[in-house]
């Protein structure tokens, strides 16, 4: 109880190396009896006993009209472990979380957080409890600054009434440097990158007494180096003793960081395993219920004549400061290009002028006979540009709209789905009952709206019909973020068949073992130009990771 | 100090507006002292009840709600408020009447819009409908007040020349509580923690709900209390700027002040200068009616504000950015 | 109106009834009204009618009812309630049903109509139809001219509904007995912008009265329903009320139906409606109308309590100005 | 996880024509309600209506009952009274449209009252003028009344797809800038020769020849409305170019992506549906007054946002909901004139029938199931 009792000093500490350390870790967990005391309150850590049995979850049922959603889930998080969930899309992860935090009331079992086994009404009530979440979809307020956000909803007053963000603003310079997650309290949300946001929102996670922190698919926006960064202070959190849920779709974070997994199938949990005792095929086994190919094998590649030029081109971001700056590529027929960088490297906005959504300031593209240029986003597509967009939920579908007509969304007015101006709709119809067979989207039906598909579903919806009209050009840009292995196979699987049917691919992509897996030749971009091209064969990733971060 | 220089550094834009605003004024005051006063003294009569229903719209879409009910709102006031003031033969019951129907009124939005998640805008269309019908169905004639809101002036500011003169020298109560308002729920919106929370709770309730703050009671406290507002002008309407409740009394204000709403880009005191420019525009198109000269017909000089906001709107900043869950009622994940 | 349920539901209470079931009979005399979209509570024309026919009614133990019309497209409609009922003598109220008016009356020769504020075309000879008008312009004119002898700014405002034929002669008609009675006099003049509410406006009427006594008026003229009560009352609040500034009411003695004008209420330039409503109905169930239009009394109201504000030499001038209005001596030169 | 989610049916349609529900194998009645969950609701609705409004009506001292049988004869069954309610009806169904159709590309238009008033004037002048040519003069005059309503929505769209003036600003100010404009033409250039030495604010009657008539108890006009909205119906449901309005509505920055010209579709729809308010107009000039005045718009472009909303949004139903505000309107003079009640109650009934109609708690109540979170449809309220 005193103040001499050693927490790991986060500068003194070098970041647990991965594996090793969580494997140590977890054996000091499972054989030390002797309890770490730890003091109370301070820095926002709990009071407990490492080891104790934090978080017991039995027998949780929520369904949703008639999807189970979780049956009968029974599990628990000792203080200071590290615990994954796994599970392929719509597995149900989400939701047995947001019913930790309050934000979904389960229909059945209990919540017991410290052993307070009461139910939890909202999350207020859970922070109260001592849970953090980080969500899955960001729930930062754009409009606001970091310091804003962060205090929101314990805001420090002066009187009782006026906002303190003086006092906000320390805050959170104190945590940032605590934890080594660096953010200016005074940027908008809306200006930083989405790593950077993900950092917020962590911080702000961490802003209040914290036991049980979950974290809901963090690093699906994150850079290599990020996901590092981050994977380094869940370590550091454990050891001091807050709990973790840790939900994520990379083999290889869970084993580098996690103590034990849950899988879950179904809204079932198939599985527990410590991860000492697995690997990654192990764990994609028990996901999918299969056996699943984790490595892409592809003939190599046999390029034609170019179908994407890109000249000296020049764009500029949302603020109007230039982001793709001189930037020129060329794609041939029948070859994958992989544009490797750290996000906010004018990546987004490279991919949203060559589908004509966005102005080009100066430079040359073609896609075949079509200058790009001047494009619309309706005479890309018609002259074979195919685009599987960033943003699904916001570019890709109509949420509101059926899978059928989602699958023609650029296509709706050309033979056969439309005769002189008038929808056809067998046709519409016929079309999305053979994609969604041939590219496996779990649905009820092709009417079924879009919008109430899982993530990965809603992306094989995009790439599907992206890749059905044939293009030319494939340009897919982060085409598996947030994807579960399962659907990862499958899309890379297609646009390796792509490729090999002819078409040209560029990928987009900051998922380094992505680009490597897939491409034929790398791009590697900074600051919105290429500093680096090479074939897949000559890559070394460490040397592309030192490009990436700007070292040339 | 250097607080003061920051925050004019951050508000340059609308720091020399308002001053070249404030000097074009005194110069037209020096040029026809004659007419100038009483023109914006017109202006700002022409507002106050914008103002104030302007600032209902505010807070109601701050938070997310889209209030287009305020006509009915306002409407339903100057009703209950003319009539127990005429019955009780008291104006304070009565204006305390006013009020608290705007707050009714306000809680029937909050519980149809918010509690019950019926679509905003016909939650609004619903309250305007029963207010026109339920005020001029029981409408009784013959009635009138026991009194009349009196006049003030405020110490020292109304030497102020010019401006003493039009804002704080003999204006009634409620024009002043207008001003006040306006300052307040500035202040309130963007330095108060309940501030922070509305603007969280209006541009990204999700994002508020995993803070901690509860969403739906949060909306629904402001579209009601926001309704006390309304209320206030309502009874401005039938107490104060006339003395006589009369079907649609009302004229459309309530949804002048939305357009005002816009205009001021969903800020207080932005809103306040915009319907002071509407109340300007009208007191020049009536002077320029009446001071005759003009072959210009009264019916299209009557236009003239109108069509000064569109220009207004289409040469500069027509685009603003409105919070950005207005109109979405918020349902949790499991709803 | 609400008041509508006592006015209709039960007639005991007025001296007539609302039993309509016996209009086909000889012996029963049942007059129905019909308002130009307006409402019969509206201290003003629609109100006056609704009186005249009121006092009709109860004189001749009659039937009578009254429908307020909602929309524009329904005049035809409302009028036929009455004569699919054999009312005796339907009273249209508004120069917005001219037409109709017309065509109702040659469509229903048995029944008679009169149409308030209605100048029928040349060549109309209908015998079942008499359209009651007003010489506006002679109120507004001797109004005026009180407001003339009045005023110690030289500074008159008018503030109007819209700008529709009867408001015009009133406000031409007291401009020029205005500039009739002193020369030096400047009359301002706002009509309320083009409008569905220009009638129904009081806190603009307000407000354009209170700009003007910011501007030295101070004999406000109020002619537009409510928007011009808005007008009057605001005058009656301002300082130096009923001393120093005033107003002068429109239609009927304002007096009466706002008194909340009092205060600053020297007159009204009255259209005697009621009376003339009255008088025509009560020739319309003796006899013959006296033609296709009937001409109304226009005034002005009496000084009430400003009998002994008013100085006796205004007082006498204003009489010899109406006397010569009346017996034809004086034009008010008002054309519209 | 899979093929688990069968029941969840499709979410009704907001009016294009979808696929029909998926069958459910429930037995019976209940089976049958259930399935038409929306009609009970509206069913159910209606009847709490008018129940509170005989509520009102009791209070003021009149047997309900009768009220509402007043109403309806007045309405429907009277000598011609049906007539006159197809004849409110259909300027009360293209205003109706007026306000869906921008409503399905996310603008809520509020200007129709602007929008009618001009097409009225310039429809009635035009077909005055060419009144001599006989039913071509009605053609006329109704295309001219829809060229201009269009040029208003061609002001909102231009003003907000351009600029970014907020529709629901432009509209408003449109509303009074429209209403001024009329009334100057009316009193002056387009005044009717026998109005001028009256004053009457109304320009010259149209020939009896350019008049639309009733054929066989049936207005033209209506006939007009309802082959309209059944177009609209269509292509908003069945065509591309109905795609791309639904598109835009439903999400923006997808319709982007996917090469619909945002723009042009937003000023398309504005145009549209201001034209459709015009010929609203221009068939009140040429069918009921048979002229224009000022008092022709009445309430009917207000009246126009509540019958898109008890539409859903959905073309083909403003023709129920404009009949039904049709009978309301209509009736209530009747009522008036038998029972005293102030015509007011039809606001009252109408606002309670909306009220009612739009409560998705209703529907919870009835069924125990999720309230319909489908909502009406989303105005950008907004952007
Ligand atoms: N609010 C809701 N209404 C209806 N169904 C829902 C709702 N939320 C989730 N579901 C369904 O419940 C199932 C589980 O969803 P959940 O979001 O928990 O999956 P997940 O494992 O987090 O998937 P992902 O990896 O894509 O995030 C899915 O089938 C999903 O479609
Ligand atoms: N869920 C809520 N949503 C909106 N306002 C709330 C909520 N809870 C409390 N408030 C208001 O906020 C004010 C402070 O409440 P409270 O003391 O519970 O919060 P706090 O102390 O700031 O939060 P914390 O304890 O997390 O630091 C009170 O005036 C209360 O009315
Ligand atoms: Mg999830
Ligand atoms: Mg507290």
């Amino acid at each position: 109880m005193s103040e001499s009792t050693s927490r790991p000093e986060s500068e003194g500490t070098p970041h647990p190396t991965r594996g090793d350390t969580s494997q140590s870790h977890l054996a000091d967990i499972a054989t030390t009896d002797a309890a770490l005391e730890l003091p109370p309150e301070q820095s926002g850590f709990g009071e407990g006993v490492i080891g104790e049995v934090l978080l017991d979850i039995e027998g949780l049922s929520k369904s949703f009209g008639s999807v189970h959603a979780n049956r009968d889930i029974t599990l628990n998080v000792r203080r200071g472990e590290i615990v994954a969930l796994l599970g392929e899309n719509g597995a149900g992860k989400s939701t047995l979380v947001n019913q930790i935090f309050g934000l979904i009331t389960p229909d059945r079992g209990t919540v017991s957080v410290k052993g307070d086994s009461t139910p939890i009404k909202d999350p207020r009530d859970a922070i109260r409890r001592g849970v953090g979440m980080v969500h899955q979809h960001f729930q930062l307020v754009p409009v606001m600054t970091v310091a804003e956000n962060m205090v929101l909803g314990h805001e420090s007053t002066r009187a009782g009434v006026v906002l303190d963000l003086d006092s906000a603003r320390r805050m959170v310079r104190e945590l940032s440097e605590k934890h080594g997650l660096a953010v200016d309290p005074d940027a908008e949300v809306d200006d930083l990158p989405v790593g950077t946001q993900q950092r917020v929102e962590i911080l702000k996670a961490l802003s209040r007494r914290v036991d049980l922190l979950i974290l809901d698919e963090p690093t699906a926006v994150l850079t290599p180096q990020e996901t590092d960064e981050l994977l380094g202070v869940m370590r550091e959190l454990a050891n001091s003793g807050t709990s973790i849920v840790f939900i994520t779709h990379k083999l290889r974070e869970v084993l580098a960081v996690a103590d034990r997994v849950y899988v879950l199938r179904q809204g079932e949990v198939v599985g527990e395993v410590a991860t000492k005792e697995t690997d990654a095929t192990g764990l994609a086994t028990m996901m999918v219920g299969r056996e699943v190919v984790l490595s892409i094998d592809k003939e190599p590649a046999t390029p034609g004549e170019p179908v994407l030029e890109i000249e000296d081109l020049h764009v500029r971001d949302d603020r109007g400061l230039a982001a793709v700056d001189g930037f020129s590529l060329t794609v041939n027929a029948g070859e994958i290009v992989g544009v490797a960088g750290v996000e906010g490297n004018g990546q987004r906005e490279l991919v949203e002028a060559l589908a004509g959504m966005r102005k080009v300031v100066s430079g040359r593209m073609r896609l075949g006979d079509l200058d790009l240029t001047t494009a619309n986003p309706y005479q890309t597509h018609h002259a074979g540009l195919g685009h599987v967009p960033e943003d699904r939920e916001k570019h890709g579908i109509v949420g509101s709209y059926s899978i059928a007509d989602n699958l023609v969304l650029n296509e709706f007015d050309q033979a056969p789905y439309a005769k002189s101006g008038v929808r056809q709709f067998d046709a519409v119809r016929e079309n999305a009952e053979r994609l969604r067979e041939e590219f496996d989207i779990r649905s009820s039906g092709v009417f079924q709206t879009a919008g109430s598909l899982s993530g990965g579903n809603k992306q094989k919806v995009v790439v599907a019909r992206e890749m059905a009209f044939k293009p030319k050009l494939l340009m897919a840009a982060q085409p598996t973020r947030g994807v579960d292995v399962g659907s990862i196979e499958f899309i890379h699987r297609r646009i390796v068949e792509a490729r090999d049917e002819g078409a040209g691919v560029l990928l987009v992509s900051a998922e380094l073992d992505e680009i490597l897996s897939l491409s034929d030749r790398i791009a590697v971009v900074h600051g919105g130009t290429v500093v680096a091209e090479m074939r897949v064969e000559d890559a070394d990733r460490t040397e592309i990771g030192r490009l990436m971060a700007g070292d040339h | 100090m250097e607080r003061l220089s920051t925050w004019a550094s951050k508000n340059r834009t609308p720091l020399v507006i308002a001053a070249a605003v404030l000097v074009a004024a005194y110069a037209f005051n020096l040029v026809r002292g004659d007419i100038a006063p009483s023109m914006f003294g017109a202006a700002w009569g022409y507002a106050i009840p914008l103002v104030l229903a302007a600032l209902v719209g505010v807070i109601g879409e701050r938070s997310g709600v889209v209030n287009i009910g305020i006509e009915g709102q306002m409407l339903l006031a100057a009703f209950a408020g003319f009539f127990v003031a005429a019955v009780s033969g008291s104006m304070i019951v009565g204006v305390l009447a006013g009020i608290g129907t705007g707050l009714v009124a306000g809680g029937f939005l909050a519980v149809t819009a918010v509690r019950w998640r019926m679509d905003q805008i016909i939650a609004g269309v619903v309250l305007n409908i029963i207010a026109t019908g339920l005020t001029s169905f029981y409408l009784v004639s013959g009635q009138s007040l026991p009194g009349v809101i009196p006049n003030v002036s405020v110490p020292l500011l109304s030497q102020i020349p010019l401006l003493g003169e039009v804002f704080f020298s003999g204006r009634s109560v409620i024009a002043l509580i207008a001003i006040l308002a306006a300052v307040l729920v500035h202040l309130a919106l963007f330095h108060s923690r309940w501030g922070l929370r509305t603007r969280a709770v209006g541009e990204y309730p999700s994002a508020a709900d995993t803070a901690g703050i509860k969403v739906e009671r949060l909306r629904m406290v402001n579209v009601t209390l926001a309704g006390s507002l309304a209320g206030l002008a309502g009874v401005y309407l039938s107490m104060d700027a006339s003395s006589t409740f009369e079907r649609e009394m009302t004229a459309g204000r309530g949804f002048l002040a939305l357009a005002i709403m816009i205009m001021g880009a969903w800020r207080p005191l932005r809103a306040f200068s915009m319907a002071l420019f509407f109340g300007f525009v009208n007191a020049t198109a009536s002077q320029l009616q009446q001071t005759g000269g003009f072959s210009i017909p009264p019916q299209l000089t009557a236009t003239l504000p109108y069509v000064a906001t569109l220009v207004v709107l289409a040469v500069a900043a027509g685009r603003v950015r409105p919070p950005g869950a207005v109109g979405q009622p918020y349902v949790k994940k499991d709803q | 109106g609400g008041d509508t349920g006592s006015d209709t539901g039960s007639g005991d209470t007025a001296g007539y009834s609302t039993d309509d079931s016996n209009c086909a009979d000889e012996e029963v005399f049942c007059i129905g009204l019909v308002t130009d979209t307006g409402n019969v509570d509206d201290k003003s024309f629609n109100q006056s009618a609704h009186e005249g026919a009121e006092a009709a009614a109860t004189e001749l133990e009659g039937v009578y009812k009254y429908i307020e019309t909602q929309d524009a497209k329904d005049y035809a409609a409302n009028m036929a309630q009455f004569t699919d009922n054999s009312y005796d003598a339907i009273v249209t109220v508004g120069f917005l049903m001219t037409e109709a008016t017309v065509a109702a009356a040659e469509e229903n020769p048995e029944t008679k109509f009169i149409g308030v504020d209605q100048g029928y075309p040349e060549g109309t000879e209908l015998t079942n139809l008499t359209g009651l008008i007003f010489p506006e312009d002679q109120a507004g004119y001797a109004a005026g001219f009180l407001a003339g002898l009045m005023t110690e700014t030289d500074k008159l405002g008018q503030v109007l509904g819209q700008e529709i034929p009867p408001v015009q002669k009133f406000a031409k008609g007291f401009e020029n007995g205005a500039k009739a009675a002193n020369d030096a006099v400047s009359v301002q003049t706002v009509y309320h912008p083009a409008g569905d509410n220009a009638f129904n406006d009081p806190v603009w009427g307000a407000g354009e009265a209170r700009k003007q006594l910011a501007q030295d008026v101070d004999v406000v003229f109020g002619a537009g329903g409510n928007t011009g009560n808005g007008a009057l009352q605001e005058v009656a609040k301002a300082d130096g009320a009923g001393e120093s500034v005033y107003c002068i009411g429109v239609d009927t003695d304002q007096w009466d139906t706002v008194p909340q004008a009092q205060p600053c209420l020297i007159t009204s330039a009255m259209k005697l409606i009621t009376k003339g409503v009255t008088d025509t109905l009560m020739t319309a169930e003796s006899g013959e109308f006296e033609g296709v239009q009937t001409v109304g009394e226009a005034g002005i109201a009496p000084y009430h309590d400003f009998e002994d504000t008013i100085p006796d030499d205004v007082k006498s001038q204003v009489e010899e100005i109406v006397a010569q209005l009346q017996d034809g001596s004086l034009e008010t030169g008002v054309t519209l | 996880m899979s093929d688990t989610r069968t029941e969840e049916a499709p979410p009704p349609s907001d009016g294009g024509p979808r696929e029909p529900e998926a069958p459910k194998d429930r037995a019976g009645l209940l089976a049958y309600l259930i399935g038409h969950q929306s009609g009970v609701v509206i069913v159910v609705a209606l009847v709490i209506a008018l129940l509170i409004g005989a509520a009102l009506i009791r209070y003021q001292g009149v047997n309900p009952w009768y009220a509402y049988e007043v109403l309806l004869r007045g309405a429907l069954v009277n000598d011609g009274a049906l007539t006159r309610t197809l004849q409110k009806t259909a300027p009360l169904v293209l205003t109706g449209l007026a306000v869906v159709l921008p409503l399905r590309v996310g603008l809520f238009n509020i200007g129709a009252q602007g929008q009618l008033q001009l097409g009225a004037i310039f429809g009635a002048w035009v077909a005055y003028v060419a009144g001599g040519a006989g039913f071509l003069g009605a053609v006329l005059g109704m295309l001219v009344g829809i060229v201009f309503g269009s040029v208003v929505g061609l002001l909102v769209g231009v003003l907000k797809a351009y600029r970014g003036v907020h529709e629901v600003i432009s509209t408003i100010m449109l509303n009074y800038i429209v209403a001024g404009v009329t009334f100057w033409l009316v009193v002056g250039p387009l005044q009717g020769e026998s109005s001028r030495t009256s004053g009457i604010p109304q320009t010259e009657s149209i020939p009896e020849a350019a008049r639309l008539d009733t054929v066989a108890g049936v207005p033209v006009g209506f006939a007009v409305a309802v082959v309209l909205a059944a177009v609209c119906w269509w292509v908003l449901g069945r065509t591309t170019f109905g795609f791309r309005f639904n598109t835009v509505g439903a999400n923006k920055e997808a319709a982007r992506y996917a090469g619909v010209p945002i723009n042009r579709v937003v000023v398309l729809s504005m145009l549209a549906g201001a034209g459709l308010a015009g010929l609203a107009g221009a068939l009140e000039a040429l069918g009921t007054l048979h002229r224009f005045e000022p008092a022709i718009v009445g309430s009917l472009g207000f009246d126009g946002i509540t019958i898109a909303l008890l539409a859903r949004a959905n073309p083909l139903a403003t023709i129920p909901a404009a009949f039904l505000v049709g009978i309301l309107r209509t009736g209530a003079a009747g009522l008036q004139f038998q029972t005293g009640i102030a015509p007011e109650i039809v606001d009252l009934l109408l606002a309670l029938i909306l009220l009612m109609v739009s409560i998705p708690v209703l529907g919870k109540w009835l069924f125990r199931s999720r309230a319909d979170k489908q909502s009406v449809a989303t105005t950008s309220w907004g952007n």
